[in-house]
């Protein structure tokens, strides 16, 4: 593969050969995409939640279709950190160039420091992205993703911890997401993920009752594009760490527009169910777009609408 | 390659709402496997963004068509059947685990009943089985006569009784009836059995064969997201957990699941 | 036109005798679909917002597109109280089954009192749609609709003078909408009317800049559908005044998506772009949508979804 | 009627990037009127959602043919470009004020200056004109002589003089440019402008010729909603408010306007 310094991005001391990786939770853990290509392609993977224990999930069904998106509420299932450090991170190590990222949830806080402390002593992470706006799952009572003092807290106690630079992943339901970014740069993060999905809801005229079984479910895909470029051009403007960006990307041109907002690099999630290749696709087709538009580089491009 | 484009050879009504489609495409040399489906996207845009699972009916592996039947519900197989001659169809295929052919021996006989529009995967497996020596006998419940699709096709392939909810064709009630009925298909005289239909029709069949220990095999349905056993959208729970696996994906560990595998 | 009580629904006292009417800021004043239809037809109308003094709106672009939706920046352009009263509403008059209902703004408190008085005074209003959500104008500092003390305080204020029942539109930009919801129904409110738009943004990859003069703008369309049913769903079981449902409604199905939520009748925007004949289109078809799925009446259906 | 399905009779490229789309329908026997626009869906589904406004370019009101020429730009004219003949396309229309030709008089000459893709509402423009017996003149600017529309369409109907800005068809420069040489096109050699371009191009326009008191009209875009009055989307600030009135709506006040009404 040739060094491409146009698509190189620098992010919180990771050095990735292009800004795009699949997101978290629709990529599992590389194993299945593995099969369509090379996942040495992709500029880094972000893999399924992990939580301290194995988790079930919700009850089926977990997904539901909206005009251009799509509802989930799959509920963090995961096989628990042990069989994740003894069975999906080794796995990922065949894959010699790709970064990866694990995303950590939990109940509790000393659910996330557990185990965000034991995936970044695995050889193979690059860096964890705690997912504090998982919008599924009743987190205690407590929605860390939404209180700035909370949020904070969390990230504090994890980085304390990481031996890895630490993302938090944010959640857009919120009436103003800028304090709770400032507040997690301030304890500390490395860097942002903005933004998971929006809380919707479906219901089926048939049996009158919502259609995913946990009632609401996260809204991802095309359709929340805007709001996703709002909140990371609002962000990106406040803070100084660094911000992979997502929701709804489909193509090259819409990476080109979530950089312009501010995103260093940016996770494609939904798409990659439409299309198993969409990632590669992207990275593809990204030079050509750059051209087109100008852009000598992404990281020139970071910011530049607001810039 | 698992991606790829078909292009769509003839797409028919055969009955009120359900539509026999075929396409031809390169992909289409690797679905050998009766009981897999393929991720169908219907339309280019992105409402319906998901694709659609649909199964393989049939298989032509040398000019590489293949048949779908499959019967409008919603906005997805709306657009699909509006589907010409000459048109570009995208698939992800051939998915998931199918039906378990490998281990038949000449001479067995195997019961496959169908219900509604679960009867099409049935029709490549009953020809898949023929090949091989199997001597097949289907079960095929509608709710009506006008609803009863490819009789002939499977009629071909070994003897078809149909039964109808109301009657008003073949034999009245559902097809678990039929196999306490003088058939001749008591549970002594098949050796396997394979399925697919709706929910309840597979309830009653794990209920009532899982405690004889036959050997059976029933493919279940899911919402998906990804079709490739990345996202666990499409998950069901196992009976007894082995190895730890409390739960199978539908996608790509199913959709056919053996008997007492799974809870239903 | 033949009485149909099983499309009738009641709403704070109104008497409408479809759920069907166009939602504020996308069908003007009336003027320019009446040249299409006649709109009688409609259950409803919801004018354009209506200010105390005249407003010129938001610099050009005001509007762009994005996957299924659309983003405004419309800037609540208006020619003022006085010429709504002189001129718009004696125009509706020559619709006499047609229920009108004013969309007010304001900056201040004292705005929307004046306009609420004098608008509820016209022989032909029959309510008051607050609007305490627009995303596009800077409230003087004060975002009435992301705070339950204000939002109250000006519902309490309006009602206080108000002749007709009093809508209050609520902004889906907040992290819980319930709180929000509860003070204004204790504050008086007659009803509510949600959701207004999300916000979001654009960029033109070639300027590098928004899309839309302002900024960022309001998301509305197919896209926002599932925030607002689900919002829809949570508020409608914890309050107990009528809600109008809005918020990317394209069809009959949707619209009985909506009043399963929990809407006691709905707007449709955007839609009127696409097909200006979609509000009659809907209403022609909702009937034979409601003996499809069983429904006998549109009142039996309200809020089926969660009850 | 002002919405409705026409038929797609051809769909053409002509130059890079731009189109030749025709289409019949009833509602084309209304389109009368040079200068007004349809607002076009473009495809069925939600993405694009919105219409896009698009010219008429010719119609032939007996046999109720549109004729739109379209350069693709994004993602609306990619989709309307891939129209093929016999499909349907959903019209409103004909929507705004075209220019206004009723007060022109037999024996005037008129200036018909376009810009690009702004060239195409002028066909239409001229042929009414020429039926009016008034002679027309075009001068229509460039980039370069590959995107160079409807020279020999407008040369039946009047001189025309193409301009480029790199010289590699016709004159070389802005079509302003042309007025000032030899080519007695000076103020006095006509009596009424009409004008379709590019903003820079219009904008010059007004600024030359709104001090002199010509009488002209220039055709203005904006980016729209409804396209028929209803969202103030499409606004521009008039110059001199009159009866209180500081905004103009490009779709149903415009897209023409008498020369130094709007601010550009
Ligand atoms: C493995 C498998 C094989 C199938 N084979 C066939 C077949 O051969 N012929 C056939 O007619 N149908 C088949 N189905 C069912 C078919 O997938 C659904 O009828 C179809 O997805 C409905 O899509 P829609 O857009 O028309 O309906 P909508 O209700 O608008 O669909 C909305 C969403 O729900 C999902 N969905 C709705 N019903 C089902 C269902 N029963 N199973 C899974 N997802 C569903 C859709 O995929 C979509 O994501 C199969 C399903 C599975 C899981
Ligand atoms: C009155 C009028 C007449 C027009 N006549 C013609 C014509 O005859 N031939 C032709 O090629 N073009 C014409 N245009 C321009 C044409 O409408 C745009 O090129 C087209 O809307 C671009 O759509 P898109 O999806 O390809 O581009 P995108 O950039 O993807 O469009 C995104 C959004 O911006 C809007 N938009 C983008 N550019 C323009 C523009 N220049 N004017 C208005 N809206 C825009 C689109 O309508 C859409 O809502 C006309 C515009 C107006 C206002
Ligand atoms: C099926 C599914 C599962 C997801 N699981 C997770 C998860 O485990 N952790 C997480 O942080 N985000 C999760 N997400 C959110 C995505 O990572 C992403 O933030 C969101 O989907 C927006 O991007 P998209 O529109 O490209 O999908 C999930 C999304 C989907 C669709
Ligand atoms: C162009 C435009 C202008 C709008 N103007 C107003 C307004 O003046 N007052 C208001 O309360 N809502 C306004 N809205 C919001 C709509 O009334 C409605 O709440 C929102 O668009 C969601 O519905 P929809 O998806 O059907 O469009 C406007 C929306 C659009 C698209
Ligand atoms: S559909 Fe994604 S795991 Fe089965
Ligand atoms: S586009 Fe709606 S007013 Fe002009």
């Amino acid at each position: 593969m040739i060094d491409n310094q146009r698509l190189a991005v620098s992010l919180a001391g990771l050095n990735l050969k292009n800004p795009v990786m699949p997101a978290s939770g629709c990529f599992g853990f590389g194993r299945e995409y593995a099969e369509f290509y090379d996942l040495n392609r992709l500029g880094a993977i972000v893999v399924k939640a992990t939580t301290m224990e194995e988790r079930l999930g919700n009850p089926v069904p977990r997904v539901a279709e909206t005009p251009g998106g799509m509802l989930n509420a799959i509920g963090l299932q995961n096989p628990g950190v042990d069989e994740v450090m003894k069975t999906e991170l080794p796995y990922l190590e065949q894959f010699k160039d790709l970064p990866v990222i694990v995303n950590v949830a939990g109940t509790e806080i000393e659910d996330y420091v557990a185990v965000s402390q034991r995936v970044s002593e695995a050889p193979n992470v690059s860096a964890i992205e705690l997912n504090i706006s998982c919008p599924n799952v009743k987190c205690g009572g407590i929605t860390f993703g939404t209180d700035p003092g909370i949020a904070g807290e969390l990230t504090a106690a994890v980085k304390k911890v990481s031996k890895v630079p630490v993302f938090v992943k944010l959640s857009p339901n919120v009436t103003d997401i800028v304090p709770i970014a400032q507040a997690v740069e301030a304890a500390g993060a490395d860097g942002l993920s903005m933004i998971n999905t929006l809380v919707g809801m479906r219901l089926n005229l048939k049996t009158r009752r919502p259609i995913i079984a946990n009632g609401t479910g996260g809204l991802s895909g095309p359709a929340i594009k805007p709001v996703a470029i709002r909140m990371i051009y609002q962000v990106s403007q406040q803070v100084n760490i660094p911000i992979i960006g997502m929701g709804g990307i489909q193509n090259a041109e819409d990476v080109l527009e979530f950089i312009m907002a501010g995103a260093s690099a940016v996770a494609v999630g939904t798409a990659n169910f439409v299309d198993p290749f969409v990632c590669p696709n992207i990275i593809d087709e990204l030079e050509q777009k750059m051209d087109e538009y100008g852009v000598s580089s992404i990281q020139e491009l970071v910011g530049a609408g607001w810039k | 390659m698992r991606k790829g484009m078909a292009t769509v050879l003839s797409n028919q009504q055969i009955v009120d709402r359900v539509f026999r489609l075929e396409v031809q495409g390169d992909l289409i040399g690797e679905m050998t496997w009766p009981g897999q489906f393929v991720h169908v996207r219907c339309g280019t845009g992105i409402d319906p963004l998901l694709r659609r699972p649909i199964s393989i009916c049939d298989v032509n592996v040398e000019e590489k068509i293949l048949t779908m039947v499959y019967r409008v519900e919603g906005h997805g197989t709306k657009i699909l059947s509006e589907s010409v001659p000459g048109q570009p169809l995208d698939l992800l295929g051939p998915l998931g685990q199918g039906f378990p052919i490998d281990e038949r021996k000449e001479g067995e006989h195997a019961l496959l009943i169908g219900g509604g529009i679960g009867v099409p995967p049935l029709y490549y497996l009953g020809k898949e089985l023929v090949k091989r020596g199997v001597k097949v006998t289907y079960v095929i419940g509608f709710g009506t006569a006008s609803q009863v699709i490819l009789e002939d096709e499977l009629q071909s392939v070994g003897t078809t009784y149909v039964v109808t909810m109301d009657g008003s064709a073949g034999e009245k009630g559902l097809v678990t009836d039929v196999l306490n009925e003088g058939f001749n298909l008591e549970d002594s005289a098949w050796d396997v059995l394979y399925s697919c239909g709706p929910l309840p029709m597979l309830k009653a069949l794990q209920d009532r064969f899982q405690p004889t220990g036959k050997e059976g095999y029933l493919s279940l349905e899911q919402r998906m997201g990804c079709g490739v056993g990345a996202c666990l959208a499409c998950v069901c729970q196992t009976q007894s957990p082995e190895n730890g696996k409390k739960y199978r994906k539908v996608c790509s560990d199913g959709p056919v699941f053996p008997l007492g595998e799974v809870k239903l």
